[in-house]
């Protein structure tokens, strides 16, 4: 059996202790006629070595095509240290850090994370993570709400530069609540918001600003500008910021003249795989007034009886395992493993690492950018300063440049004709610092030999 | 010995250096306005320290790898080394979430079959993996449900009934999706009270969010009348699926009559639960609420397999998350369910059932007094220490501290909220009966000790890296980040 | 600079601790002459990443063919858990257990697995581990020469049948110190040794005969009259065994009437990976008077000042390390964290585990074979019983079959003729349980093409 | 808390079912006489008891990626994780040895390029890999001397010469190369006894073997006459690269005019130690040695890799595995040498020598003898206690045994021989500062604990599994495995 240790003479010595005579009848407060007798559509059992046979030919099936896609999931290198020692059966089979004296590994490891991201975005206070970065910006748009006590309404100015499913995620969750978001384009030259198009809410009350830098195309947003009209409306600004680009980009905490109140994003890029799209996790930090508003676990450092210092969660009076219907969020079960890997590649990486990193994908996604663009027909669609993905346009319909790479083993990029029918056949690319000079130019090619160019 | 935090151990200038590209000039035409001035204080150390770091961290906490973790209403199983492996297959780790789909089907036939092992085990209609754990499974569950009744003009059923013994993310949950909670008692055998529920039933009911077992450790019996009422009164059932551990290949929440559930499957499907996470909440439906299941979905044309989305399901929900929740901790399941097999499911269920049924047995033996006594236990059960509180002021937090010394994690303590100084027990199916007994002995030897000196067991504990610490201090002076 | 943590402030004030200049003062006492000016042939230094990627290409080029090559190599399913704990830092990055208190766990695991591999065997004692199974063939040589007081001459049977690379090795590192080994044919019908070609050594003194289970075709050995045999003449028995085969077959401390004295083999199919052959171990197991003629580490039980169970190295005085020229070997470093993983392997397999890994082997070596044999012109080279192995006679150039089947992905097994050029073009193959029929009959089909039947 | 024997959480008849075939009849054909009757007694237990207790005994470890481990001659530096990852790629893990030549390509790339690597800091003209540590690379070496002599009808040749100072698989190594050993002096300053070189020198002279910078922690600067004086005598001269941390990059054995040298991967190039093994030997030798090589080694015809064996070189003294030696530890020093590059192979002697001169510096300043005072430290150095044993019978031992107190790995102790009460000490390149200076006031305060109560240190260790083990008790009454 696997993973039962029973073994029948020890069945038979712990039914008599419970004065039971069969397994089936611990059963017995289950009425008869619910009980299964049946499988359908359950496979026989298969020993580990059989699975393992399967989940090989399924991953080969998929291979590993080279990516150029990046839209909020982006490859990087991951040292090899990372998941050696996050999945660590300490580290993997331990549960949420509720009994501290017996967690004190992943409590300091969280406090230490809490560090980190304070002073990658220049917040003040860091949770312990959310889902991802989609989901985590529907709890910022909720803490928002929460937080600005002069506004009462639940309106949002969501520029619609921010990722498509970030949106739809948001609106998901947010829409039983009866939040309004109100969509704010984007100047089609730059690709990027302009204060212009915000003038019609002056005066409007406005619970927050969500401003995403870099933005959904890879281009940079006028953060100070924006951050700062927005505090002028009596709003509150919601960051949502790439954590690697961070190295290199002006935190969150400088933008304009206070700064964002409340930053989040997704913290895959820091060292979890693209992995089909998760397990990622969503990072959240914020202003300090704001930290009872906060959702999700916070730790905090203290002293124990003998005045030793230590860690335990803390402010737990906003979750919703002490305040119930009254919690600052519903969650629970966070995605504190992949925060553990996170904490351990940012300490691998450091600040000058991982602005190598980041200077590295931005040349590479240049480099790109330009030997695309001088292939006849193709074009960049949007001007200005950019971190590591740009938008291109094609001179046949994307879908099918991506089907015919696709054949070829390489992932062109994300076709934009469903979230911006505008942009027309239009590719938004990404180029981390894994690709080399020979992936650039396989691309290159194989994109000339698609277009026939 | 206490571990430096690792900006103790840093240095300015250091790096490890193989992590990083030999070289990378500055990016030349990004305008200053954007960029940062200040270099972020990230910890400057070696590759060594932080491996040495880590490691040190590591061995200071409990877990299921290295002791028995009896924590109620969290099934604390054992976690199968071969799901981290085959869920960490190079190619799965390097799969783009928008990939196209000649270089997903692999991928996808994981999850399509996933999806029908759930469907096949729950007794459900349809099942969406998206739900990245149990809260957010929720989350679609009471969504679904007031989508339905939205969905056919019935606007007024905003009231979801919770009973006191549920779970905080149960009500959490229904106001996050803009409903009034409505808490129905328990009755003195840890059913249900019916007549309670009966007079909260109306035409404001949106649904019931259930736990059964429930988190009292027993089996709901009138769920079968339950459920036909709540129907009767225009109302749906969630299930709360934390405890599905308890009833695998027994009985199933769709033939129970529920309408949706969520399941942990960082709980029964033993996806390890990572020090806090991550998790996955999948939800299954029944017929009614297919229409409106969180996306995306797996779905099959022929023998290719293809995300389903808004296109296809015009009614859902939505999209719960960027792309399609927790993947790898899914594909972590996935190999766990086959390497059960349709036997082995019903096994869980039985012999978590057995454990819990012996250790309860064995602890009231030896004079433990048992919240629901004459109840069979499910997969869970809960001890009060009512008697030795009013005694001794022994306290469930006291037994919870001294049994780490003893090398046993703490049962949950102080849930549900209605059992005074309650430990809520799951032994789980992993543990082998010399394990159990041990426990039970540790059990008895703490009360002596409290018995012969309280003040000692009020230290508890000892031999972990901290002695019990200043939550206190911890709320009202905080200290959340480093600061040098 | 790549796992050095120094900074150039630490740099200075360590040197100026020191009272040196400059690191290079430090280096003053080597004359300059001899100092490296530079280097050729070093590539400069890559990043991780680099690395990495030049690595998966390497291993890309070697592929993973389906593998039906046996020969003291093995391919079997390896449970998850073996190299995720072995390789856990605490056993990964230790020194040998010299400081015995601080390695209690090392030390308590080779104490199991010295358990387990007496049990295995059927012997008394059980030491650490040697090199490879080849290495302490010749290690067991020697020492059975040590032991054997009565006879002086280091004359030692060596049957045909044993692997080629093994008795190689056992000459290489026996030859010096003057022993000479006597070759034993083999029966052309069944592979095994005959008693009858013993015969003409009768009466002379021989310090040790070998005799391999299964032999290196894969045959099965009388050992009970092998055995007998040669204590009849005053000779030790070492037994070259097949540690998986062992689940099923007659553990060597049982054959004949006393068992065999030395017994010897390599560790590899007990959970290491084939990896191009190592690191692998040798295993050696020895009855109880002979403990003190052991080489290599040997693990025992012991108590602490307070009277408490510990684990230390023992009988140190038979080592290089204590007593240097006179040492039982020169041997220090082994092969522990093979051996660690090669524990856990077998406490996952068990007693019955092991049992079914072997059958399914045997049944599915007898699939093979009967399927190759019904093939025209294909024949089985030898009757009677066998393990996992089989020579196969082919109607074609066995290097030229060889060559064409690697092509099409599959290692077809191992050409006899550099070692056996009397057998013609045969195949030694093996089917272990980790091949599928689908395996087979891909095999079967694809050399049905080659041979052109 | 104690650990019991994985034998004794065994329960008759349990198993870890996932990790055997689901079914396996017997075999049908196997004759009786052939097959066992008893059940060989491996534990019966489930995985998670194996997981749970081997994860906890490793937690009983020391190791260098949580702790600091100065132990002399041993060069417990950090082991990049890269390393280990790489070298298990699934197809490294998957290639039979015995594959054929257009599967091995990568593989046998790897191996080449490593040789060439080896050949290049080593100054030598051929490199093997196929030894498995180094006293099998001792033994290549030795034997490839008799070779040469033997092949020059040199038969008389069959001493060899080490130095007191020599680590213990020198003699050993002759022995089992069928030659005898004659010891050489060690001068006062720690270099070799040139008068008693000079007088052993002869016609029987097989060779010498050195280690440079000798285990006495100084470099042998007269290394120039000796291999002269060597050499003219007719002997070649084997250096032991256990110490060649302590010069890569800054002066080659080669250049020295040794013959044949072996290295220790698992030193020098980082390959983990593994709990005792596995290691690497790898030698290489001088332009008249090259044909005695031990098989098999790497070529390359045009842009082939393949496998020389006996058919390219018939003077090789032959096999010293079935295959090649530890592949997979070979990979992992490729892997770390091509991220060192030349730059940093040169930066691994500089500062591990800047830390044992800093270390020793530091100790001195304390109070503490050393055993060569006025050289320099090399990439290890000598403390010998010997004052202290007289003044309070503070020996190596005690020290060595209250260190782990302190959580610091003990250095070598009693070796080399010929110092009393030494301590042989190499932090190795991977320490910073910061943990030399702990290290040292953790000395310092044992010795300060010494004076002030010696019984207690004689106590040490006491944050242990066990306290001090009773060594002569497990030699007199043997107890090598469990007999339940
Ligand atoms: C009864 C019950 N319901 C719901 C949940 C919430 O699940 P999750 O933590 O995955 O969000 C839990 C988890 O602890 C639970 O025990
Ligand atoms: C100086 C010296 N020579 C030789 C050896 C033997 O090397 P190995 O243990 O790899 O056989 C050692 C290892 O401890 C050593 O320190």
């Amino acid at each position: 059996m696997p993973f039962i240790p029973h073994t029948e003479a020890e069945v038979s010595r712990m039914l008599a202790a419970i004065g039971a005579n069969s397994i089936e009848d611990l059963f017995d407060e289950i009425p008869e006629n619910l009980k299964v007798k049946s499988f359908d559509n359950i496979p026989a059992r298969r020993s580990e070595m059989e699975v393992s046979r399967l989940m090989h030919e399924r991953a080969e099936t998929d291979g590993q095509p080279l990516c150029f896609i990046g839209a909020g999931a982006y490859e990087h290198h991951i040292p090899a240290a990372v998941w050696q020692i996050a999945t660590r059966g300490e580290f993997y089979s331990a549960y949420t850090p509720y009994q501290a004296e017996a967690s004190q590994g992943t409590l300091q490891l969280i406090y230490e994370y809490q560090t980190m991201m304070c002073s990658l975005t220049g917040m003040d206070v860091s949770n312990a993570s959310l889902y991802d970065g989609a989901s985590g910006l529907a709890e910022a748009v909720l803490m928002a709400a929460r937080a600005n006590r002069k506004v009462k309404e639940h309106r949002v100015l969501m520029p619609a530069s921010v990722h498509p499913y970030y949106r739809a995620c948001a609106k998901a969750i947010c829409d039983a609540q009866g939040f309004e978001f109100i969509s704010i384009d984007f100047d089609s030259s730059t690709g990027t918001t302009l204060l212009e198009s915000l003038k019609a809410y002056e005066g409007q009350a406005i619970s927050s600003l969500v401003i995403p830098q870099p933005n959904f195309f890879g281009q940079l947003e006028a953060v100070d500008q924006l951050t700062d009209w927005a505090h002028a409306q009596g709003a509150l600004v919601i960051g949502v910021v790439n954590p690697v680009a961070l190295a290199l980009l002006k935190a969150p905490g400088q933008w304009g003249a206070q700064g964002a109140d409340i930053v989040c994003g997704d913290g895959q890029p820091l060292g979890a795989p693209l992995s089909s799209g998760g397990p990622y996790y969503g990072f959240m930090c914020c202003k300090q007034q704001h930290v009872r508003q906060m959702p999700g676990r916070i730790v905090g450092r203290t002293v124990d009886l003998e005045g030793k210092v230590g860690y335990t969660l803390t402010l737990q009076a906003r979750e919703q395992h002490i305040r119930r219907a009254k919690a600052t969020s519903n969650i629970c079960t966070n995605q504190g493993l992949v925060v553990t890997a996170s904490t351990i590649h940012m300490s691998l990486l450091g600040a000058e690492g991982l602005r190598r990193v980041a200077s590295a994908c931005w040349h590479n996604t240049r480099k790109l950018v330009d030997a695309l663009t001088s292939i006849d027909g193709v074009e960049a669609v949007f001007s200005g300063a950019g971190f590591h993905e740009a938008v291109i346009r094609l001179p046949k319909p994307a879908a099918d440049v991506i089907d015919a790479l696709s054949k070829r083993d390489i992932l062109a990029g994300l076709d934009l004709r469903a979230h911006y029918p505008d942009l027309g056949d239009a590719l938004l690319v990404c180029v981390t610092e894994t690709k080399s000079d020979a992936d650039i130019a396989r691309y290159v090619d194989e994109l000339k030999a698609v277009l026939g160019a | 010995m206490s571990e430096a935090l690792i900006f103790e151990l840093s240095s300015p200038g250091r790096r490890a250096a193989a992590q990083a590209p030999v070289e990378a000039a500055a990016p030349t035409a990004i305008p200053a306005e954007f960029l940062r001035q200040d270099i972020p204080g990230l910890p400057e150390v070696s590759e060594m320290q932080v491996v040495r770091h880590y490691t040190r961290l590591s061995q200071k906490n409990f877990s299921i790898d290295t002791h028995f973790y009896p924590l109620g209403s969290c099934t604390m199983k054992y976690n199968p080394r071969a799901c981290n492996t085959l869920a960490m297959l190079p190619e799965f780790l390097a799969r783009h979430p928008l990939a196209t789909q000649d270089h997903s089907q692999g991928y996808l036939a994981c999850m399509y079959d996933l999806q029908e092992i759930l469907k096949s085990v729950t007794g459900m209609k349809g099942v969406s993996l998206t739900p990245m754990a149990g809260a957010q499974g929720e989350f679609a569950g009471v969504a679904m449900i007031r989508a339905y009744h939205l969905s056919r003009g019935d606007t007024e059923r905003t009231e979801i009934l919770v009973p006191d013994a549920a779970h905080g993310t149960n009500p959490a949950t229904a106001i996050q999706c803009g409903c009034t909670v409505r808490e129905i008692p328990t009755d003195k055998n840890g059913d249900v009270d019916l007549e309670a529920l009966e007079a909260a039933l109306g035409p404001k009911t949106a649904g019931i969010m259930l736990t059964n077992p429930s988190t009292l450790g027993v089996f709901e019996r009138k769920i079968e009348i339950i459920a036909k009422k709540v129907h009767e009164a225009g109302g749906l059932l969630y299930y709360d699926g934390a405890n599905l551990n308890a009833i695998l290949g027994k009985v199933r929440p769709g033939d129970m009559g529920f309408d949706v559930i969520h399941m942990n499957l960082h709980k029964t499907f033993s996806t390890p639960h990572g020090g806090g996470g991550p998790g996955s909440g999948a939800v299954g439906v029944s017929e009614r609420l297919r229409p409106f299941m969180p996306i995306p979905v797996v779905g099959k044309d022929g023998d290719q397999y293809r995300w389903l989305d808004e296109n296809d399901l015009p009614q859902s929900i939505g999209r719960l998350s960027a792309f399609m929740g927790n993947a790898g901790v899914l594909l972590r399941a996935y190999v766990y369910a086959l390497m059960l097999g349709p036997d082995g499911m019903t096994r869980v269920a039985e012999f978590a059932t057995l454990n819990a049924n012996y250790l309860m047995a064995r602890l009231k033996d030896k004079g433990f007094d048992l919240a629901f006594d004459g109840r069979r236990a499910t997969h869970e059960f809960i001890v009060t220490l009512k008697k030795q509180k009013q005694e001794l002021e022994f306290t469930a937090t006291d037994m919870a501290k001294r049994l780490l010394d003893y090398g046993y994690h703490a049962p949950t303590i102080y849930f549900p909220l209605l059992v005074p100084e309650c430990l809520l027990i799951e032994p789980t199916e992993s543990e082998d009966q010399a394990t159990l007994d041990a426990f039970v002995e540790a059990m008895v030897a703490i009360w002596d000790e409290a018995k012969a000196d309280i003040d000692k067991v009020k230290g508890a504990p000892y031999t972990q890296p901290v002695r019990r610490l200043d939550d206190v201090r911890a709320a009202r002076q905080l200290d959340l980040r480093w600061t040098g």
